[in-house]
């Protein structure tokens, strides 16, 4: 199969799919017909077409994968097709959270709290409700607590393909050098 | 300083740690050699002025403040030193708990830069309506394992009578308690609070008891003491009890 | 507005919309940026410029309104999309027989239709289709009436060692619980 048939293939994928677009997945849908291009290279010309020809959409690489995304720039007009005039923003709670359970999981809810050191059942409810998080499982000690981990949602709605991909948790010692330097 | 601390809401922070990372922060305290009657002192005026307590909150700033005066009364121990163990600092435990949540606190700017930059980008939807679907209800995306306990639950609930579904809801009020401790207070001269927190199975009334004893503290109803052998606090009756 | 950014606005707007995008819904999106265009002739010349660049998807007039959909050959490919998913996709029919029998098993259908107050044969079959339910066995009344259970990959998917892993409902009632009671 040729490059420009695939490129227009992997154009009907990426429209039609309800979750990011996977090697693995783009190889199933494939079939039979075998490719010798990767997927990545079909990516990037599609890419380059898109801008040459003005589009008003991009692909982008999430949760590792593919999805189509709309260019930041029409975003005031966008919001207008949703009835809470566009994306909810997280709770300071909700976000503390998520970054406990982004960098600890499979965490308990236990765990979330002794290091908030507050209940956080309502953060827990709203992102369970945005599906940002999942219960994965029980923990195996003897309270066999409930196990939450972050969801395939969790990375598309913070734009990143994989957990690793987080910025690493800075030490506690750099946070403070820093707060004194503000002092000074 | 006082007027300062007046302006500030309890719902400001997000928890007593927030709460003491703050109080640090702005007296510029080191972390690692926190004044502890000082912070406690603040702290408790703080969760005092605090006009609107909502208890879901409040009750995780009054386990704190009990923690706090837990650390001081330890504080004011004499050191044994028997030569080969060493003491553990009191504060340790909540030093550390303090450094561990400034991590988190510190990653949740970048959660909200990440989501802020990602804000303008809305995923394609497609057409729900698509001829791939084996019927035309409503198909529900990546269904969960919480969709599926949220589901049962409705669905028990429309099901079952609503009588046989009651649950005894436990309500106890700061009023009830400042009673129940004015009575107790009547028959013995001395309370032990740890006696107390025994008697009581939820945590919920053993904060809003703590709170009554803060208000009937303030009230100068009790005397609250802390021994010196042992951390626990003593409540007797104070200037004003009985009237 | 010029016919060329309308262009734009419009392919954002069709490309983010969950649902038929009307002139109303377009109107609403543009806000105070008045056009004297109608919405028809910008899907026009929107529909010339994806034919003529061969797009693999089109617009659709469907519901009213305006839709993006994929070009009819590329049919083959797409249905790889959904055949296996990673994710679990559910009719609310068939997430509802899901849900008591993950807790009730094992039921019979009489059981599970006394609860939803419908008939379930055909979320029945699409779960024991879809491999997520299996018949186990049958009951010892008088109507040997046939039991359903969750299957292994029900177990699977959902992270679970047994059964007995399912959050109970307790469980659920603390993360849902009401937290803002008032104390005084």
């Amino acid at each position: 199969m040729e490059i420009n048939e695939l490129k227009q293939i992997v154009e009907a994928l990426l429209i039609a799919t309800p979750e990011p677009l996977t090697e693995t997945r783009f190889h199933t849908c494939l079939g039979d017909s075998v490719s010798k291009i990767p997927l990545q290279e079909v990516i990037r010309e599609l890419t380059t077409d898109y801008e040459q020809s003005g589009r008003a959409f991009f692909i982008k690489e999430v949760a590792g994968g593919y999805q189509i995304v709309t260019n930041g720039e029409f975003e005031p007009y966008i919001k207008g097709l949703f009835s809470k005039s566009g994306k909810l923003r997280l709770s300071q709670a909700a976000l503390e959270t998520l970054a406990i359970v982004s960098y600890k999981q499979p965490v308990t809810r236990n765990d979330i709290e002794s290091i908030r050191g507050v209940s956080s059942d309502s953060s827990l409810r709203t992102l369970l409700d945005r599906k940002l998080l999942e219960i994965r499982g029980r923990e195996d000690g003897p309270g066999r607590a409930l196990l939450y981990r972050t969801s395939t949602e969790f990375l598309q709605y913070f734009g990143l393909n994989s957990v690793k991909d987080l910025p690493r948790l800075r030490e506690v010692e750099d946070i403070l050098a820093e707060d004194d330097q503000e002092l000074v | 300083m006082k007027n300062q601390l007046h302006r500030i809401d309890l719902e400001m922070f997000e928890g007593p740690l927030d709460l003491l990372l703050f109080l640090i922060k702005r007296d510029e305290l080191n972390i690692y050699d926190i004044p502890i009657a000082k912070i406690t002192k603040d702290f408790l005026e703080f969760v005092n002025l605090a006009k609107e307590l909502r208890l879901h909150s409040a009750g995780d700033f009054v386990l704190m403040a009990a923690t706090l005066m837990k650390i001081k009364a330890r504080m004011l121990l004499p050191i044994e030193a028997d030569g080969d163990d060493e003491i553990e600092d009191p504060r340790t435990e909540l030093m550390n708990m303090l450094l561990e949540y400034k991590r988190y606190k510190e990653a949740t700017t970048t959660f909200s830069e990440m989501e802020r930059s990602e804000r303008p980008h809305y995923y394609h939807i497609p057409a729900t309506w698509s001829p791939h679907q084996e019927d035309n209800t409503a198909i529900l995306e990546d269904v969960k394992l919480y969709d599926i306990m949220l589901t049962f639950q409705y669905l028990i609930k429309n099901y079952e009578e609503p009588a046989t579904h009651s649950v005894a809801v436990e309500e106890v009020t700061l009023s009830e308690q400042v009673g129940f401790l004015s009575g107790l207070l009547q028959a013995n001269a001395k309370l032990s609070f740890a006696g107390l927190l025994e008697k009581f199975e939820s945590r919920l009334v053993v904060v809003v008891t703590f709170l009554a004893i803060l208000e009937m503290l303030r009230n100068r109803q009790v005397k609250v003491k802390q021994s010196k052998l042992f951390d626990d606090l003593l409540i007797s009756r104070g200037s004003t009890f009985g009237n």
